[in-house]
């Protein structure tokens, strides 16, 4: 029988209120994330991804959102009901993470060093010299050249890349089993991205964690990941084993991602965005919340929401139509073979 | 022999001295308590405590206390002897010669002695604010360590009364500061405090002198001569500008001693048996002078029109908000010279008297200007009130309001832009007869007659008042003299306000005067 | 965001229109800190501009016999040392206060546009100009306006000079600082590729861009005139003695605190509401025209 | 570092050259008499004119400034005509007073205005953060000096809690200092500790908004960790910047305040010689006043410098 699932994410539900009223950002989310797995949690900007990971981290603002969850298990605790405390306790020891932007993440007037220690100094009784060794042992680990000056160093004086390399240092600083990585090469140069990915790949060969990345482009899953999760307007649309989504994708969606993947596809001609944009979170399409952007579209599509179709193993898409694509997916491809 | 005729005159004048403090303690007595600190809460800011270039009343409330004079006044404003034991004068009346009192020490150690009088009195002739008093002196000389003698070079009946003035006291001060220059003098006396500290817009700290040597020719203090003791170890002057904050002080105990109580808070500090009230009825003369310089006012119909136009009662009642006496003269009632000769024109409040005075004058409108200050509130509201009075008769009064350095500036440097100034007479007053009318006599002038001449008649009384021997004829010239600024309109007095100041209820022996006098007051246990 | 985004300036001629359009004023609206602000001021130019039609008596006027009249129905504010009834000084004082605002600030944005313009676009003048503001800094601000104001005499005219000194070089910073930044921007450059000259550029291109800060500044100068103001009158040294000023009557108030404290307590309340009127409108301003301003004496 | 010091230090010659150049052309215009400043309001002509004659008035300005000038490159900043000491010497006594309550004002404004400012900015449309606000909003728009009468009335007479004022040497008597400088300081501090915490508070939601908060609470750091190291370290910058613009205008800002509460220091010295016409005392004490100014806005330069790196390395 399969271990139990190191995160397993069951009716994740995050709503925001301002001043137009109280939007669902993310709307029953359900995922797990086993052991030593690579989750690419994909989607456009707005989708609801990074939400999930920050709902998961406990990191919104309680004035502003409500998070609530059938179950956030996590290493056998359940999340949703965990206190400030223990949650305090997960963050930066048991979960690290990573963002999007190494350019304002780390904070400007404090140095490397402190930055990196600080989690270690939180989460462990250890003297400032241990973990300021190990803080330097890190920053090799990452790749950062001359580390012991770097640690005196502040972020102003350290490119992206290297800053980006320091943000992977400081959450891998307390060795955790699940690493959330938010987009952590979107705002890199494509070269830079490269050897990052290279790098979280290495790091992640040597130690077992658990990675969910979060991106929103399909090469950085196809690279790096075992498992995708396909979010649409802060809803699930597929998920399943990378390579079953690549070969069968169950979700008109999912399809129109890999479309606009230049590399996926290999042939520039057929290269095409998909029209139109997201909803607005306040006004939701009342059905499939694609059906006005997608060209499979049917009048059913508007009636409700789509449940979560099986159709392969561990491979789900919301789409009425799912096994239609499937099949249809299958069908060229294996004409050709 | 006539030597001796001096002697007996001046025995008189010490005499009437005595008689003033008669009801004073006995010496025994002078201190209940020795000992203690005490702080009084002042009005004024303080500049330098260099007394013979300073005529403020603030520098006096203090300096007085650390400096003596050869000769000043007693209570009641006639000449007397302090740091002098006798006085002889020649009987060519050019002789004047002082016996110092034996054993004074100045508050550095030194023993006074007849060169530190000589050079006090050659500082004051050179820089100090009244070296006219001096003007009749053609030397002085110092024949031993204990006589001091002048020399004059014409007899001058007012000698004494202008060397006694108490404005610009001539305060003895060691040889060594004779070449101080002006506002850098030491403050070094023979009094019975010497300075411990003076922080300017804060406090002045002084401190009892142990060798000081006390005169012991009176009973007890009269004016700032006489017998004084310093019965506090310490007395700090302090600068509480606020009058809430001034009041304030008082009533929490801060201070012992408050000068001007405003006058609505007398009724409230009366329900307060912490403290005590005292007043000196007649404290300050408010007056007004005209420009005589500067249309319309060079028009003696129109200064009479305004003079006619006055309702004094009003403007009294509200620059002192109540606290005030009508006073037809340029001496405060029970002093010598005091007269009311010319007061029909005094307080004439008729508008229809005005009205028509006017129309002879053939007055058109032009602009009556009234120059003061803010600096100054009573000076202001004074102001204020006349100009509605003026008014009222169809004056075309306007206000001219500066800061008091630029108003009194301009009344002195200007016969221009201005048509009346006002202000307030303290010492002036209580100097006498001849003191108070000075300011209207050649050359001082400050009503602007048409070349710096004036009135041909006022002049002849006011030469009686200020060289002729005899008491009566001068008073009779003062009279005179009086009756006639009125009938000029050289000069318009308002009225006298008191002087309200009130004590701590332990706070003893402390006695009003135009000057604040720290000396045998002392702190009930 | 700010106008900077708005590169079309050629299509404007009226820029209070561009200004004021209706995103702006809706957020306006709805800032309520705005709204209170603007009610305060609106209040306190209403009883300004009517202190003739409302006062019940002039001014200045004496009556002797009713001095030191606590509130009351027949004197709503009570009267002071003179019997003057304190509701009619509080309205006049009002007009006055107003005024001298309004002339201090209509100098600072005249001269302040000026200066600030010449030294953030003629780098050349910068040096002199920001000498000469440094120096006029470096001054403490209460002690310059006293200088000047002791050497022109009390008078109205007195405390705008006084002040408008004080508080110009500081306008006249804020505007180098937003015509440099605009001076950069797309824009500018495209005009002057396309032969505009430096004036043209200047009043076409960049002022109307270093609008939004300069208002902000100018509505928090107003508060401060009129708090300044009523020092230098506390002082003897702003408006003439004989106009019924804010400042004027508390000083005037202070000798009768203990038993008339309404001489002084009401004045000091219409500055205090005045201001606060201002300073709302300020930040409600600030928040909707120019987020990044934060502070500025 | 020390060379940017050394330039800003260079560069205040001659703002201090134009500081005075100012200050003699506002005193050549302003009438007036030292003279009768000193002889006070009973003096009579007669006395003032003599006086003028004895203080040397009586030449023009032009030749009193010349004089003041030769003596300024001596290091001599000549007597004061009211006090008649020197100037130097006086200015020396009064302005460690005067700092010594701005400094104080300094203190009250940092804790009381940091304070209020980070509370509100934590509980953010709350009702803390809406009393917080309109207690700093009355604060920066009451007049000083009408809440210095006030408080007065209110502290010294009816709770008889502190003195009217006055002046206490702090090392003669630190609780006797502490209060009488508590209400000229406190009316000093308001309208910067309503300026500060409406600042301290729109940065600190700025900051708190800042992606670094999110990554050092994504550390597992507790909240008073996240607000003290990370939000506030970057909160100090801008908060650094103005204080020393509040310094300069507790400094100045004392003219009114000290008179009031009869704290003899340089603010009403100035504020008094410029009443006075006393001259030398108005020149030599502004140089002086300016050049403090100056010095402090360096030393905030500098220390602006030293808390933000990101300026310290260029």
């Amino acid at each position: 029988m399969q271990k139990e699932p190191i995160l397993r994410v069951e009716g994740l539900r995050t709503t925001f209120t301002g001043d137009e009223g109280t939007v669902v950002a993310v709307d029953d989310v359900s995922f797990d994330v086993n052991e030593g797995e690579i989750v690419g949690l994909i989607g456009e900007s707005g989708s609801g991804k990074s939400v999930t990971a920050l709902a998961i981290m406990g990191l919104l603002p309680k004035s502003t959102s409500q998070v609530t969850a059938e179950r956030i298990m996590f290493d056998g605790r359940n999340l949703a009901r965990a206190s400030d405390r223990e949650m305090r306790r997960l963050r930066g020891g048991s979960i690290g993470m990573i963002f999007q932007e190494p350019m304002s993440s780390l904070n400007p007037v404090l140095k490397i060093g402190d930055q990196l220690i600080e989690p270690i100094r939180i989460h462990e009784r250890i003297s400032y010299r241990a973990a300021f060794d190990r803080g330097v042992e890190l920053l090799t680990k990452v790749g950062i050249p001359s580390p012991v000056q770097r640690m005196n160093d502040y972020p102003h004086q350290l490119s992206g890349g290297m800053r980006q390399r320091v943000m992977i240092a400081i959450a891998l600083s307390c060795s955790p089993k699940l690493l959330l990585a938010d987009e952590p090469t979107t705002a890199l140069d494509v070269t830079i991205q490269a050897q990052l990915l290279d790098l979280l790949l290495e790091i992640q060969a040597e130690t077992k964690m658990a990675i969910v990345l979060i991106t929103h482009s399909m090469g950085v899953i196809a690279e790096c990941a075992d498992k995708v999760v396909v979010m649409y307007s802060g809803r699930i649309a597929e998920q399943g084993p990378v390579t079953d989504i690549f070969d069968r994708p169950g979700h008109p969606y999912t399809k129109g991602l890999m479309q606009c993947t230049p590399e996926l596809t290999g042939n520039p001609r057929r290269l095409t965005t998909i029209p139109g944009a997201l909803p607005s979170l306040s006004a939701l399409p009342p059905g499939c919340r694609f059906a006005p952007r997608c060209g499979l579209a049917q009048p059913a599509c508007e009636a409700g929401r789509p449940p979560m179709i099986g159709v392969g193993q561990n491979h789900a898409s919301a789409c009425i139509r799912a096994d239609e694509l499937v099949a249809s997916a299958a069908q060229p491809e294996g004409a050709e073979v | 022999m006539t030597h001796r005729n001096s002697k007996n005159r001046l025995r008189g004048l010490l005499v009437a001295g005595a008689m003033a403090v008669a009801a004073g303690p006995a010496y025994a007595e002078l201190c209940g308590h020795v000992g203690g600190d005490l702080v009084l809460g002042m009005e004024a800011k303080l500049g330098t405590l260099d007394q013979h270039v300073n005529a403020a009343n603030a520098t006096r409330n203090v300096a007085m206390n650390i400096f003596e004079t050869l000769m000043t006044r007693d209570e009641n404003m006639a000449p007397i002897l302090d740091l002098a034991a006798s006085l002889d004068v020649s009987d060519d009346k050019l002789t004047y010669t002082f016996k110092l009192r034996p054993g004074v020490k100045f508050h550095n150690g030194k023993p006074l002695t007849s060169a530190d009088v000589a050079a006090s009195f050659d500082r004051y002739s050179r820089i100090g604010v009244d070296r006219s008093a001096l003007g009749s002196v053609d030397h002085w000389e110092t024949p031993d360590e204990a006589t001091f003698t002048i020399i004059l070079k014409e007899p001058q009946a007012s000698f004494l009364e202008s060397i006694s003035a108490s404005t610009v006291p001539i305060v003895i001060v060691p040889s060594e500061q004779a070449s101080a220059e002006a506002t850098r003098l030491e403050p070094i006396g023979t009094g019975p405090f010497q300075l411990e500290e003076f922080v300017a817009d804060s406090h002045v700290k002084l401190k009892r002198y142990e060798g000081y040597k006390p005169n012991e020719t009176l009973e007890g203090m009269s004016g700032f001569a006489g017998r004084k003791q310093a019965c506090v170890d310490t007395v700090t002057f302090r600068t509480l500008a606020e009058p809430g904050a001034r009041l304030a002080a008082l009533e929490t105990g801060e201070v012992d001693i408050v000068e001007d109580v405003p006058t609505l808070s007398k009724e409230r500090l009366a329900g307060n048996k912490d403290i005590v009230q005292t007043q000196l009825k007649h404290a300050a003369l408010w007056l007004t002078y005209p420009n005589l310089s500067e249309p319309p006012t060079d028009n003696l119909k129109v200064r009479q029109a305004i003079q006619a136009a006055m309702n004094l009662d009003e403007i009294m009642d509200a620059m002192s908000d109540g606290s005030y006496s009508l006073n037809p003269s340029f001496q405060f009632p029970g002093q010598t010279y005091y007269s009311e000769a010319g007061s029909q024109y005094y307080n004439q409040n008729d508008p229809e008297k005005a009205k028509a005075l006017l129309e002879e004058a053939g007055y058109n409108g032009e602009p009556v200007k009234l120059l003061t200050t803010r600096d100054i509130p009573r000076l202001y509201t004074a102001a204020v009130v006349m100009s509605e009075q003026l008014k009222a008769v169809g004056i075309n009064a306007e206000l001219v309001v500066l800061d008091w350095p630029t108003a009194l500036g301009m009344s002195v440097n200007e016969t221009k832009g201005w048509n009346f100034f006002y202000t307030g007479w303290i010492t002036v007053t209580a100097q006498g007869g001849a003191q108070s009318l000075r300011n209207l006599a050649d050359p001082s002038n400050v009503h602007k007659p048409k070349d710096n001449k004036s009135d041909a008649e006022f002049m002849k009384e006011f030469q009686i008042l200020s060289t002729s021997p005899d008491l009566e004829e001068r008073k009779t010239a003062f009279a005179k003299a009086q009756e006639r600024v009125f009938e000029q309109v050289m000069a318009i007095p308002f009225g006298v306000t008191p002087k309200n100041q009130a004590t701590r209820a332990n706070v003893k022996g402390y006695v009003p005067f135009f000057n604040t006098r720290v000396s045998n007051v002392w702190l009930a246990e | 965001m700010s106008s900077l985004e708005m590169n079309d300036s050629r299509s404007e001629p009226s820029f209070l229109s561009r200004f004021f359009e209706g995103r702006r004023v809706r957020r306006l609206i709805r800032h309520r800190s705005f709204m209170i602000g603007l009610w305060l001021c609106l209040f306190v130019t209403v009883i300004a501009v009517l202190a003739p039609v409302i006062s019940p008596v002039d001014p200045n006027k004496m009556a002797i016999r009713s001095r030191f009249q606590p509130p009351s129905f027949e004197f709503l504010l009570g009267t002071d040392n003179l019997g003057r009834d304190l509701f009619s000084r509080v309205a006049w004082g009002a007009r006055l206060s107003l005024a001298i605002g309004l002339g201090v600030v209509l100098l600072n944005a005249v001269f302040g546009v000026l200066l600030g313009a010449l030294a953030g676009y003629f780098r050349r003048l910068d040096g002199i100009l920001m000498r000469l503001s440094d120096a006029l800094m470096a001054f403490p601000s209460v002690l310059l306006a006293i200088g000047i104001a002791a050497a022109m005499g009390a008078s109205a005219m007195t405390a705008v000079i006084s002040l408008a000194v004080v508080y110009i070089p500081r306008t006249a910073r804020i505007l180098r600082a937003s015509v440099l930044q605009v001076n950069e921007l797309e824009f500018v450059n495209a005009a002057r590729a396309a032969g505009a000259g430096d004036f043209h550029i200047l009043r076409r291109h960049i002022l109307p861009n270093c609008m939004a800060p300069l208002v902000v500044q100018l509505s928090f100068v107003f508060a401060y005139a009129i708090l300044s103001e009523a020092v230098l009158s506390f002082l003897g040294l702003g408006a003439a003695p004989t106009d019924p000023s804010w400042g004027i009557m508390i000083s005037e108030g202070r000798s009768y605190i203990r038993e008339a404290p309404w001489m002084t307590v009401i004045p000091g309340m219409a500055i205090a509401i005045t201001v606060l009127g201002l300073n709302l409108l300020g930040d409600g301003l600030r928040d909707v025209l120019d987020p990044r301003v934060k502070m500025e004496h | 570092m020390l060379a940017y010091t050394l330039r800003r230090i260079a560069q205040a010659v001659p703002i201090l050259l134009l500081v005075s150049l100012i200050s003699f052309g506002i005193m050549q215009l302003v009438p007036g008499d030292p003279a009768a400043v000193l002889a006070g309001p009973n003096a009579t002509p007669d006395e003032l004119i003599k006086l003028r004659q004895t203080l040397g008035l009586d030449k023009s300005l032009l030749s009193q400034i010349m004089i003041f000038y030769g003596n300024l490159f001596q290091g001599d900043l000549g007597y004061s005509i009211i006090l008649g000491e020197p100037v130097l010497k006086v200015v020396l006594e009064r302005s460690p007073i005067s700092i010594s309550l701005a400094l104080y004002s300094l203190v009250l404004t940092v804790i009381l205005g940091l304070s209020i400012g980070v509370i509100a900015a934590m509980k953010h449309n709350r009702w803390i953060d809406q009393v917080a606000m309109t207690f700093a909003l009355i604060g920066v728009s009451v007049p000083n000096f009408w809440l210095g009468l006030v408080m007065i009335v209110l502290f010294s007479v009816h709770l008889g809690w502190l003195p009217t004022g006055g002046y206490v040497p702090f090392f003669e008597d630190p609780v006797g200092w502490f209060l009488a400088a508590t209400m000229p300081a406190l009316s000093l501090a308001m309208m910067q500790i309503g300026l500060l915490a409406r600042l301290t508070r729109s940065t600190m939601l700025e900051v708190l908004g800042q992606d670094y908060i999110r990554t050092a609470r994504a550390k597992g750091a507790s909240e008073p960790r996240v607000i003290i190291k990370h939000a506030m370290s970057n909160v100090l910058i801008p908060v650094v910047t103005v204080l020393g613009m509040i310094l300069s205008v507790l400094l100045s800002g004392s003219v009114i305040v000290e008179t009031i509460f009869a704290v003899p220091g340089i603010g009403a010295l100035l504020g008094n010689a410029i009443l006075g016409r006393d001259y030398p005392m108005i020149q030599g004490g502004l140089i002086f006043v300016a050049a403090v100014l100056l010095m402090l806005n360096i030393v905030v330069d500098v220390l602006y410098a030293w808390l933000d790196p990101r300026v310290r390395v260029q």
